[in-house]
């Protein structure tokens, strides 16, 4: 737990401070670092620790960005704190219903199961075009943080100054949070789900309303990191919910390692400033993509923290034995 | 004193056949009891309809009472009915520590502690030092999988002892293990059940020594039926019984 | 009267597209319990080469009236990427089901740019070829000829991969392995070649799915990532690993989308999915699949 | 893009590999105070093709500006990133502004993506000039008095065109009427606006069938099916991606096309690929702001379309001119700017307020922007024939109007604009 400690404050102390340091191009990466991480520590409390892979997932981070579109746009309604109280509210009514229906199904049936939620939601925001704004999706204004607009500052400015920090906030929060719950009775009894659900139910742990719950916070986080991607976006589009967003999703978390508690947040960091230079770099970026995933996939399976550990594993080994001759 | 467990006239029809047909029992406190019987006598059977896992097709089962017919394991588990498998069953990527926890917390009714840290919940550690330090396990922190194959039956038994059960039913708990430690491993249940409280075991046993040795009750089973429910002593007696129920050659393994 | 059955026959028609795309994730999912998410991008590489097989055999000199032919040798000879790609998902079999489903997901990746890469950004169409074959019907039930081809040719492919499966003996040997892995290897069942093969003829079935409907249609970059969600349906619908599941599947997508076209149609795309959940709700395993909850 | 003459071997050596390895990042000559200008542009998915044939009308417009000493005598260099969906192509922008600081934005194909665009440039002080994008409701919303960014032609000029050539050609010959629309704000935008201008004409007309294909789908036998039922006189369709091939060899299979008249207002973007023998003549053909084949073309449109021609054995769509003259007017732009200001480099500010109501000879002839930042092109429709030289349809009378006429004055909404306006057939 100490070096975990930590590092995390280390981790935080940096990106608070970055502001300060950076140009505002990689502050704009870092914001959405923030909003992807929220949404992949969701993603992980039930892939990783559960041991149930949503392929849809990205249903509640496209409902976070129209919660903030719905309540800055159409409402009105400005304060920050509202627009994650809405969207908050809007991802449990939503993950209940949906949850108890996919909770019932393990592994390909709840991986499908959320695939088809996830592509039913992206069909009715752009088939009603009228509600939904369709394919031109719905705009979302620029919120007040704690009462306080901001009006003198240019958007940038804005979303690499109070709004950056806000964020930053959330996702401290977020990650404290996620891991006390982790760390929890109730995370231990998720973990005995994933590793052998027949056993754990005959020491009496409830399987499915336990899973339901992690599908409903795994969908709040999701939905938080989806209105500091709409705010950040200024506008909510459909394919935030199309399914290969979720699929990048699970290729973040994969890529951190879903076996460790940051692995989701390494992925998310690095997938975002690979894929921002690879874009820059090739217009074949999707192959090269593709092809790291592969990579990670067939030979890293814990992912780059689990290569981490395993290297630093074997480093302490080699000292052990410099020390032991 | 009132039967713990208590089944009337319970059978199970699979098709045409029936696994359990007409079995009426009653389990009552500080009885250690065997269940007898060849393979597809109905032994597993009537553990999974006693275990809430299975849905008797007529007949009932009540547990302290209650009936408990179908409701499954996990309400069973906190009304203080435990059960192990015959084939293994653990947590391979969780420690010992963890393992145990899990029948703590569902025990201490802690599992919708959402934020409290386990790693210092005092009243959980402790009770899962205490299971272990009985069972033996010295490294708490060593994971499941990496455990000998009899120290991850022991762990299985030991997960369900931690639920602090008022009734244990045990499948065949020493099957797999080399015969030196059986009698160990039963020494440590019964002095396992005594210290946490458990009233009743019921176990699937083929080894007649442990049988005679440890149960002060065997229950026979042939076709479905209850063929005797007698002490050791007079079931051993009765030789064309033993016959009948083990077969003609003693079990040697 | 005949608009209803202009209607029908739209449907059967989107029916046979539909089993041709989902058939080879049916037969792959049903064996190996792999959901192939880049079934979608086989197609479209079957679609692809196959245009560029018409052309180039034309231009050498094959007669018009043979294309079908060099649109069934692209189709097959682009069984020759089922066995790499199934080395590559060897590699993950003893492993969690997301692990398979990821490296599927980084083909859709990958084939999506070697598409680009090789025919550029252009959607590729073979013009008017396929009227070649004429028309049947008369009056205002008219349907080209070709069309009848391919439900044909879905009905061949459903029919032949049935009896595949039930007669000859390497079928009742893919079913073996299918109901259980580890006894069929002990029964000395070579189960790696199976796979093997397994997943090249399912592959084959995209590719040559693609080419063979490729003259009706046209191949563009996004049919790999949009083919993938209705060939879902059509699986979920009918049920996972069942052919017979398949075909229902696909007849179900194929006519309710005809009939919302007319009737509803505004419904159109969004009549599938819900269809899909109620599917998923009600009869988990699909209409004709083993439940496996 | 007639696939006969491209081999898959060519297509290698040609646009594949070739791209792959020069850096993406910047095309440009060197040397001097470089001018940049970054590009977002479609590269993949549907409009994947409409991006490419823009990304070269700018590349040939950079050559050219460098050819004859740039810009104010600064090189000009492209910075190319791809539009994908609104959240990264923003990200995108981000990069283009922030990091590459370009003087310069141009492009953007997606109406969606442009809605998210138009108030993040307009906040970030870019200067940007949209290729396509802007649909009706979303420029009423997201931009009302933009500063910073110059909107294209509004998107229902091709269909209010196509709809006054029908009602011009076609009025009295049809009672019965359906669509068969790209179901997104594109499509429901057009058939609106083609409803409305039946109105305003009072040509009786009765809907009879309301289609909504998915965009970009490849199988529209349903639809076709669903067209021969109700059996209108005159079908009005905005398809514009690969369904429009498909739809009209499905419809010419099923022999819908000889009873029925078909006004397609946005053919031009695949106009190769709708082959003579499956595209009747005597159909409704917008080709908007670039005809490529127009008899009186200007020499600068002849010149372009030989270089597209021998670069890449295709013909280009209009998309080429829309990225033509973004280039063109910034160019125009920062020259006049600078000559004003005795041939010193002009801030951002003048830049714009020459670039509003700036004329400039662009591919398709007279461009120009209004004072409220919206172009003003010329638009080119016509009637389908066949002509030996080409094995597609191309247009046979062609008419020209300036967009002046086919889309509202500024400070008027559309609607009230098709209902009271003054528009002549």
């Amino acid at each position: 737990m100490k070096l975990a400690a930590v590092v995390g404050l280390a981790a935080l102390a940096a990106l608070a401070a970055a502001p300060l340091v950076l140009e505002p191009y990689p502050l704009t990466l870092l914001l959405q670092f923030f909003a992807y991480g929220l949404a992949l520590l969701g993603l992980n409390l039930l892939f990783g620790y559960t041991g149930l892979l949503s392929f849809g997932q990205a249903l509640f981070v496209a409902l976070g960005a129209y919660s903030a579109a719905v309540c800055t746009r159409k409402l009105g309604w400005h304060s920050f704190e509202l627009v994650l109280g809405v969207a908050v509210v809007t991802a449990v009514v939503v993950a209940v219903p949906v949850g108890l229906l996919c909770v019932r199904y393990v592994s390909i049936f709840f991986g499908m199961l959320t695939l088809a939620f996830g592509m039913l939601f992206h069909s009715f925001l752009f088939k009603f075009y009228t509600v939904t704004g369709g394919d031109g999706g719905m705009l979302v204004e620029r919120p007040s943080l704690l009462g306080m607009r901001f009006s003198e500052m240019d958007k940038t400015t804005f979303l690499t100054r109070p709004f950056y920090w806000y964020a930053l906030g959330l996702l401290a929060v977020g990650t404290v949070v996620m891991w006390r719950l982790v760390h929890s009775p109730f995370g231990v009894h998720l973990s005995a789900i994933r590793e052998n659900p027949r056993k754990a139910e005959y020491l009496g742990v409830e399987v499915r309303r336990l899973r339901l719950i992690a599908f409903v916070i795994a969908g709040v986080y999701a939905a938080v990191g989806g209105t500091l991607l709409g705010i950040r976006t200024g506008l909510a589009d459909p394919e935030l919910a199309y399914w290969t967003h979720s699929g990048n999703l699970i290729f973040m978390t994969v890529l951190g390692g879903f076996s460790s508690f940051a692995g989701p947040l390494v992925g998310a960091a690095v997938f975002i400033f690979l894929q921002d230079s690879l874009m820059s770099v090739t217009q074949y970026w999707r192959l090269v993509m593709g092809m790291v995933l592969v990579v990670i996939v067939v030979l890293f399976p814990r992912g780059l923290v689990g290569l981490a550990q395993a290297l630093r594993a074997r480093v302490i080994g080699w000292r052990r034995d410099a020390r032991a001759d | 004193m009132p039967a713990l467990i208590e089944t009337r006239d319970v059978s199970k029809r699979y098709g045409s056949f029936n696994a359990l047909s007409g079995v009426t029992l009653a389990i009552a406190a500080d009885e250690f009891v065997s269940i007898v019987g060849h393979n597809g006598a109905g032994k597993t059977t009537l553990v999974n309809v006693l275990t809430g896992l299975l849905r008797p097709t007529s007949g009932t089962v009540t547990f302290k009472g209650m009936d408990v017919a179908g409701v499954g394991p996990v309400r069973l588990a906190r009304l203080g009915m435990a059960r192990a498998f015959q084939l293994v069953h653990i947590f391979p990527g969780l420690t010992v520590r963890q393992t145990l926890a899990v029948a703590v917390v569902s025990q201490t009714g802690k599992a919708f502690h959402f934020l409290t840290s386990l790693a210092r919940d005092a009243q959980v550690q402790e009770r899962v030092e205490a299971v272990a330090r009985l069972f033996g396990f010295e490294q708490l922190d060593l994971e499941a999988r990496s455990l000998s194959q009899g120290a991850k039956k022991l762990l299985d038994v030991a997960s369900a002892f931690a639920l602090r059960p008022e009734v244990i039913l045990l499948d065949e708990p020493t099957s797999g293990v080399s015969t030196g430690d059986k009698h160990q491993i039963m020494r440590v249940l019964v002095d396992a059940a005594k210290s946490f409280g458990v009233k009743a075991i019921i176990q699937i046993e083929h080894d007649m020594d442990l049988v005679s040795e440890y149960s002060d009750r065997v229950i026979a089973l042939h076709q479905g039926q209850v063929l005797a429910d007698r002490p050791p002593a007079a079931f051993f007696g009765d030789a064309e019984l033993v016959a009948t129920v083990v077969g003609k050659r003693r079990v040697r393994d | 009267m005949t608009s209803f059955l202009d209607i029908l026959l739209g449907g059967v028609f989107h029916a046979a597209v539909l089993f041709l795309v989902a058939a080879g994730l049916q037969l792959v999912f049903g064996v190996q319990k792999i959901i192939n998410l880049a079934c979608g991008s086989f197609y479209a590489l079957g679609a692809y080469t196959g245009i560029s097989a018409v052309t180039w055999a034309l231009a050498h000199g094959l007669p018009r009236g043979l294309f079908l032919f060099a649109l069934i040798g692209a189709g097959l000879g682009l069984a020759v990427i089922g066995p790499p790609v199934e080395a590559l998902l060897r590699t993950v079999y003893r492993r969690d089901e997301a692990f398979q489903l990821l490296l599927t997901f980084a083909l859709v990746l990958i084939i999506e740019d070697i598409l680009r890469m090789i025919w550029g950004a252009n959607p590729q169409e073979l013009g008017n070829l396929y009227m070649d074959y004429g028309t049947v019907g008369k009056g205002a039930l008219t349907v080209p000829t070709y069309n009848l081809l391919v439900i044909a040719a879905a009905l061949l492919v459903a029919i032949g991969l049935g009896l595949f499966l039930k007669r000859t003996r390497f079928g009742r040997l893919l079913r073996a392995t299918a109901e259980d892995r580890e006894t069929s290897a002990t029964l000395g069942i070579e189960v790696g070649r199976v796979y093997t093969v397994v997943f090249t003829l399912g592959t084959v079935l995209g590719t040559l799915g693609g080419a063979l409907v490729v003259p009706t249609a046209a191949a563009s970059l996004d049919m790999s990532v949009d083919l993938v969600v209705e060939a879902f349906a059509v699986v979920v619908i009918g049920g996972l690993g069942s052919i017979r599941g398949a075909v229902v599947g696909a007849l179900t997508v194929g006519l309710m989308r005809a009939f919302a076209v007319s009737f509803v149609p505004e419904m159109e795309m969004l009549s599938i999915y819900l269809v899909v959940i109620a599917v998923l709700i009600f009869r988990p395993a699909g209409l004709f699949g083993k439940a496996a909850a | 893009m007639p696939t006969t003459r491209r081999t898959v071997l060519k297509a290698m050596a040609g646009v594949g590999l070739a791209a792959a390895t020069r850096p993406l990042a910047s095309y440009g000559a060197s040397g001097g105070q470089t001018l940049k200008i970054g590009i977002l542009a479609p590269r993949s998915g549907v409009a994947g093709t409409v991006g490419e044939c823009g990304l070269r009308a700018a590349l040939w417009a950079k050559d050219r500006a460098n050819a004859s000493g740039g810009i104010l005598g600064r090189p000009v260099e492209l910075v190319v990133e791809e539009e994908t969906n609104p959240k990264d192509t923003i990200q995108r922008l981000n990069k283009l502004v922030l990091q590459d600081k370009v003087d310069c934005v141009q492009g953007i194909v997606s109406s969606g993506v442009s809605l998210a665009m138009g108030p993040a440039a307009e906040d970030m002080k870019a200067l940007t000039l949209f290729w396509d994008g802007t649909t009706q409701d979303g420029t009423e919303e997201s931009m009302p008095h933009a500063r910073y960014v110059f909107k294209s032609t509004d998107n229902e000029c091709e269909a209010v065109m196509a709809s006054l050539l029908a009602i011009k050609y076609w009025r009295g010959k049809f009672a019965t009427v359906a669509g068969v629309n790209p179901d997104y704000t594109y499509g429901r935008n057009n058939w609106a606006a083609f409803q409305a201008l039946l109105k305003r004409f009072g040509v009786e007309h009765k809907v009879v069938a309301e289609l909504w294909p998915k965009v970009g789908g490849l199988d529209l036998s349903s639809h076709v099916a669903a067209l021969k039922a109700a059996k209108p006189d005159l079908v009005f369709s905005s398809m514009l991606f690969a369904d429009l091939p498909i739809f009209m060899k499905q419809a010419h299979a099923a022999g819908l096309f000889e009873t029925t008249k078909f006004a397609f207002p946005a053919a031009g973007w695949q106009h190769t690929a709708l082959k003579n023998d499956f595209t009747p003549e005597g159909m409704i053909f917008g080709h908007n702001t670039l005809y490529f084949a127009y008899p009186n073309a200007s020499p600068l449109q002849k010149e372009f379309v030989k270089h597209y021609w021998d670069a890449y054995k295709d013909y280009p769509n209009w998309e080429a001119e829309r990225a033509f003259f973004a280039f063109a007017a910034y160019k125009s732009a920062v020259e006049k700017a600078g000559k004003a200001k005795g041939g010193a480099f002009p801030d951002k500010e003048a830049i714009i307020d020459t670039l509003e109501g700036i004329e400039v000879e662009s591919l398709g002839g007279k461009a120009r922007f209004r004072k409220d930042h919206v172009a003003d092109q010329i638009f080119y429709q016509g009637f389908t024939v066949h002509d030996p030289r080409y094995d597609f349809a191309i247009l046979g009378n062609v008419e020209v109007r300036s967009a002046e006429k086919l889309q509202k004055p500024s400070g008027v909404t559309f609607k009230d604009w098709i209902a009271n306006g003054k528009i002549e057939i």
